[in-house]
């Protein structure tokens, strides 16, 4: 008869409706300034700079490279580097940015800055509150809003970051070792950055 | 059906009509067939009703400016009494143009992209091409946007205006000798070329 | 000369049978509007309610997505990609992955094809259940079957979250490859997501398939033939729904289609109930596909590891790599000039080259139907104006 | 004394109507007082989707509508007229149901005649 | 009317309150944004109204299609020059008191499209926006804690005094001037009567910009 398929549809809508008083997971709403879903791990939103140590201004891995600043497509990394070093944790001299400031009204959150930094400097945030009334001030976030410690680095990405400590780790290992050997001969050409993957040590992509 | 047969079997049929394959180095080894604009409604309704290629994907514009070749020439000049062979850089002006190139697919034989390339006189006056949508209905709002885009006028076309910009817009934007308008006021992150419109926007407009 | 004559459609403005000419209205369903799917115009002519004249305007969403490709490098334009049609982005990821890997003859490790086809599905999945709430709210049933087709879609947003990072950008392929492996548990979930999935296609179809309404609205409304759908190259399920038998997934056999057993559902009338219910069989299809792939997914490698990210410039030359994307067929075509940005960047936009049959189809038809048919051709403004 | 009868009618005639308008015009008192009026030449403009609305929408259409209007006005006045007759119906004797029946049956005969004369025909 | 003694009242069940917090509750507790997605935030915008993050729970789910019946304009998307005008006119023709939620990185200075030629650089150079969202796209959980922060600012407003909000205000103008499509560009490129961008130190970043590049 006519009305059979709207009547299908209404059961169906119904059996949702009255299903909804029995099973939860039929209920998928979430309360959200009360109830927050739990974070899911890979999540990312913008990037900040990760600092060993206590102190940000001298546990900074950034060293100021610039090849973020190339390669962010939208444009929106400003790196002044510095014009005297500091020891890394290596301890080898080590230029720091001066000024780092990243506009996250133009980043998209593609983290390509991530991919391409040699020194694991860089690194997605998850946190999402960032609204803002004050469109000049507090949409370009500089070098002290960035830097967060690696042990925040380590609550909000656990596997990742235990995955880059041991591979910094490692290299950390093989300058120590190096060291020695370097220190014997002649000031020894700047060992070259340890490189995790595989891309090219420092060359000019242009 | 590879290339050097379409070729033959198109000179058999289009009478006098200019062909040439245009090798394509890269491992996808799609190398394309360049028609001159005089027969190119000829070769193309050709293609489609004997040869097959039912299904036009893609109409694509590619601006060439007018580039400056300097290569190496081994000339023989009399250099002080001697007979010397230096090497002389001779720069050589190529002409540029407007291409178009429109990808065909055989439906029933499932071959692949067959690329046909049309290209204009010159990058000023001479842009006009036969619109190939009498022929492939397809291509003709993909025509509308290469006109808008690059300035390649479609003798015709059923309905040539400009697709994505606005009609009181007068250049054409995806050249490669067009300068983007200047609203560079804010850029609080500004560096490498940004940071030179930047500083233009502040003379130009002086310190506010 | 026009070379081929396709059945053009009866001319609409005969005269009224009481001799009464009438005036034409001309109003623009213009770029704010409810169905237009994001800023999308026509300028309807309407004789009464009847449209006589139907003229789409583009490029309101025009974000000039080429020439800022061409200042990018090959790599910082795959997160573009993600922008171009916004709902299914792995889909783009992998239509400009394939193209670049044509252009430089890069080969894809084993885990990494698989990860393709199961990211690539899941994509069509979510993106055909939100086509049918977006359609069914556009034939105003404000929000039940958009409520059941995202509930759907939050579940797969959450793989692709648990996986890339982000919901809707994943920016997943890499230039031989993927960016990530799977994390510990994900195929797990994955795998419940799907096995879960034809129970709430079983609960949408009987939410709307037999809904008498919409059967009345939608059969027999906009028949596209199946010439005129491949003389404007119609792709996709809207070419399927005419009878085109052209899925590039069996006509190229890119990536590693060949192996899984999947048929390609075709459609008869070519209306808008066609179009609408092949959405339904290709998720079926979709599904199967996607449990052969999670069964046997070898480990190993997810992109080869001498492939270079940065500085990455491949040999000049020029490469059109195409897949099938949920709106049709999506293709790339690059010309590289050796150096690391791409000379010519050109989109192959599925939406856009669909939308070319728009006017022949709204011919004559009532306005209401021109929002169903509209809605049937499944645009996203992002890929049309690029 | 019969005044005496409609009075508690008249009264709450009288609050229903003023238990209506209050609102309106503590709303009207309102903007009158605290928001400015502010038309302009954009914000009084036709809305046509975010575009100037070139054209005039007062336009001749088809017949067919306006037809439609006035079949649809009659039955909506005839449902009116049958209220009163719906509310006393079991009080009625056969003379009163006869006059009514005749009172439907001449509408009906109208809309029959539409149908004959092919006007409820859409397209 | 001080706190504590509001407190102190409230405590034996008596609610006093004032007619501004009423009039401020009864407007913030039900904004009526205008359906107006122009990009993939708008994507994200229609996930925050879905069944997971549901908007209704503000009072904000009833998506008006006209300007004439909403009071809140949420700009999500790439506002592209061609779309300009019709958004400036659109929210000419909104009624007051109207708010604006540049939702996403392209609807705040043009985003990853910054480069574009038909980009507007940012709504706000043409209309005043309320609260900022960055994000590509924002996540419902952000387009959420933007909608309480501007449900906080409808609540901060004074009724009457100096500080009354632009709606209030007569001399305020509720309508800015509608770009014209220009040759190159929209004339005029910005309306400085609402955008007024502090002078970048240019200086600073020019010492070594591209020194050492």
């Amino acid at each position: 008869m006519v009305g059979e398929g709207i009547l299908k549809g209404l059961a169906e809508t119904a059996r949702n409706f009255f299903g909804s008083y029995v099973s939860k997971e039929r209920l998928t709403t979430v309360q959200y300034p009360e109830q927050r879903l739990p974070r899911i791990e890979a999540a990312r939103s913008f990037p900040f700079l990760v600092y060993d140590g206590s102190d940000w201004q001298q546990g900074m891995r950034c060293v100021g490279c610039q090849i973020c600043e190339k390669e962010c497509p939208p444009k929106c990394i400003l790196i002044e580097k510095s014009k005297d070093k500091k020891p890394d944790a290596v301890g080898k001299q080590q230029f720091y940015p001066a000024v780092f400031d990243i506009d996250i009204s133009v980043c998209m959150s593609c983290q390509i800055c991530v991919e391409v930094c040699p020194f694991d400097a860089i690194k997605m945030d998850v946190d999402v509150d960032l609204p803002t009334d004050n469109r000049f001030a507090g949409l370009l976030l500089d070098k002290q809003q960035l830097a967060k410690s690696n042990e925040y680095y380590h609550g909000i990405h656990p596997t990742e970051a235990a995955a880059v400590d041991a591979a910094l780790a490692a290299e950390r290992a093989k300058a120590q070792a190096k060291k020695p050997a370097a220190a014997t001969p002649p000031a020894a050409p700047p060992s070259a950055a340890p490189v995790p993957e595989a891309q090219p040590v420092g060359g000019e992509s242009k | 059906m590879d290339l050097e047969t379409i070729k033959s079997t198109l000179e058999a049929n289009v009478p006098d009509c200019r062909l040439e394959v245009i090798v394509n180095p890269s491992p996808s080894g799609q190398h394309s067939l360049l028609v001159d604009a005089e027969h190119a409604f000829a070769v193309a309704s050709f293609l489609r009703s004997s040869a097959g290629f039912n299904y036009c994907s893609n109409v694509t514009g590619i601006d060439w400016p007018a580039k400056e070749l300097s290569e190496k020439v081994k000339v023989k000049k009399i250099v002080d009494g001697v007979e010397t062979e230096i090497d002389e850089v001779s720069k050589t002006m190529i002409p540029g143009c407007l291409e178009v190139v429109y990808h065909l697919f055989s439906m029933s034989e499932k071959i692949g992209p067959l690329p046909l390339r049309m290209r204009t006189q010159d990058r000023a006056e001479g842009v006009h091409l036969p619109s190939l949508t009498p022929v492939w209905r397809s291509a003709e709002l993909q025509e509308r946007e290469v006109f808008d885009l690059f300035g390649v006028v479609f003798d015709g076309h059923p309905d040539l205006r400009r697709l994505l910009m606005w009609d009181e817009f007068e250049d054409h934007p995806m050249r490669r000798d067009y300068v983007n308008p200047d609203d560079y006021e804010y850029e609080p992150t500004a560096h490498d070329d940004v940071l030179q419109r930047a500083n233009q926007h502040r003379s130009t407009v002086g310190e506010r | 000369m026009s070379v081929t004559a396709y059945p053009t459609t009866p001319p609409i403005l005969e005269p009224a049978a009481d001799g009464s000419e009438t005036q034409l209205l001309e109003i623009s369903m213009g770029p704010q509007h409810p169905s237009t799917h994001g800023v999308f115009r026509m300028n309807v002519v309407l004789d009464g309610e009847r449209v006589v004249k139907l003229k789409p305007v583009f490029g309101y969403l025009h974000r000039n997505h080429e020439k800022i490709a061409e200042n990018e490098t090959y790599l910082g334009s795959m997160p573009y990609t993600d922008r171009l049609d916004y709902i299914c982005s792995i889909t783009n990821n992998w239509a400009y992955a394939l193209a670049v890997e044509k252009l430089a003859g890069i080969q894809v490790p084993e885990r990494a094809e698989y990860l393709r086809v199961i990211t690539g599905e899941l994509t069509r999945l979510q993106n055909h259940a939100s086509l049918i709430g977006f359609l069914l709210q556009d034939m105003g049933s404000s929000g039940t079957p958009l409520m059941y087709a995202f509930r759907e879609r939050e579940n797969i947003l959450d793989l692709f979250e648990a996986l890339t990072g982000s919901r809707m950008m994943c920016n997943y392929m890499r230039f031989g490859g993927c960016r990530v492996d799977t994390p510990a548990g994900w195929l797990e979930q994955a795998q419940k997501v799907v096995t879960e999935f034809p129970r709430f296609l079983d609960e949408y179809e009987n939410l709307l398939v037999g809904n008498e309404i919409l059967m009345e609205r939608t059969q027999g409304i906009g028949v596209l033939s199946p010439e005129l759908a491949i003389d404007s190259a119609i792709s996709g399920p809207m070419a399927r729904a005419s009878g085109v038998n052209y899925d590039i997934r069996k006509v190229d056999n890119y990536s590693i289609y060949s192996r899984f057993s999947f048929r390609v559902p075709l459609g008869s009338h070519g209306d808008v109930y066609d179009r609408y219910m092949i959405r339904f069989l290709e998720m079926r299809e979709s599904v199967k596909i996607l449990n052969e792939a999670m069964r046997d997914i070898p480990a190993g490698p997810i992109v080869d590891p001498k492939m270079r990210i940065r500085g990455f410039r491949p040999k000049p030359g020029e490469a059109y790599g195409r897949i099938e994307s949920p709106k049709g067929e999506l293709g790339f075509y690059l010309i590289s000039d050796g150096s690391t940005n791409p000379y010519r960047y050109r989109v192959r936009p599925p939406s856009l080259i669909n939308l070319t049959v728009l006017e022949d189809l709204c011919l004559g038809v009532n306005v209401a139907d021109v929002v169903a048919i509209l809605g049937s051709i499944d645009i996203v403004l992002g890929e049309v104006d690029r | 004394m019969t005044n005496g009868l409609y009075l508690p009618i008249v009264v709450l005639l009288l609050a229903a109507v003023a238990f209506a308008l209050t609102p309106l015009l503590l709303a009207w008192l309102w903007a009158k007082s605290f928001s400015p009026h502010k038309p302009g030449p954009s914000k009084n403009a036709i809305y046509e989707c975010g575009l100037e609305s070139e054209g005039d929408a007062w336009i001749q259409f088809k017949p067919g509508y306006y037809l439609y209007g006035i079949i649809f006005l009659v039955f909506d006045v005839e449902a009116v007229f049958l209220l009163p007759f719906a509310v006393a119906f079991t009080g009625f004797s056969l003379g009163e149901s006869i006059a009514m029946l005749v009172f439907l049956l001449l509408l009906v005969e109208g809309l029959v005649w539409a149908y004959q004369k092919n006007v409820l025909v859409w397209t | 009317m001080d706190e504590k003694l509001k407190a102190e009242l409230s405590k034996q069940g008596i609610f006093t309150t004032s007619l501004q917090e009423l009039y401020n509750w009864g407007r913030k507790s039900s904004i009526w944004p205008l359906n107006f997605g122009l990009a993939c935030c708008a994507i994200e915008m229609i996930a925050t109204t879905m069944a997971r993050y549901d908007l209704a729970r503000f009072g904000a789910e009833v998506f008006r299609p006209s300007p004439r019946q909403a009071d809140l304009m949420i700009v999500a998307g790439t506002v592209t020059k061609k779309m300009a005008p019709q958004v400036v006119r659109l929210y000419n023709q909104m009624p007051e008191p109207k708010y604006v939620i540049s939702m996403g990185a392209c609807a705040i200075s043009g985003g990853p499209f910054k480069q574009g030629y038909n980009v507007l650089k940012g709504i706000d150079r043409f209309i005043p926006v309320d609260v900022y969202i960055p994000g590509c796209p924002p996540r419902p959980e952000a387009l959420i804690d933007a909608f309480l922060m501007l449900q906080k600012k409808i609540d901060e407003q004074q009724l009457t005094g100096k500080d009354r909000p632009r709606h209030l205000t007569a001399g305020e103008a509720s309508e800015f001037i509608v770009p014209l499509f220009g040759a190159h560009d929209l004339e005029p490129t910005q309306n400085p009567a609402v955008w007024r961008p502090p002078l970048v130190q240019i200086s600073k970043a020019g010492t070594d910009g591209s020194g050492n590049d």
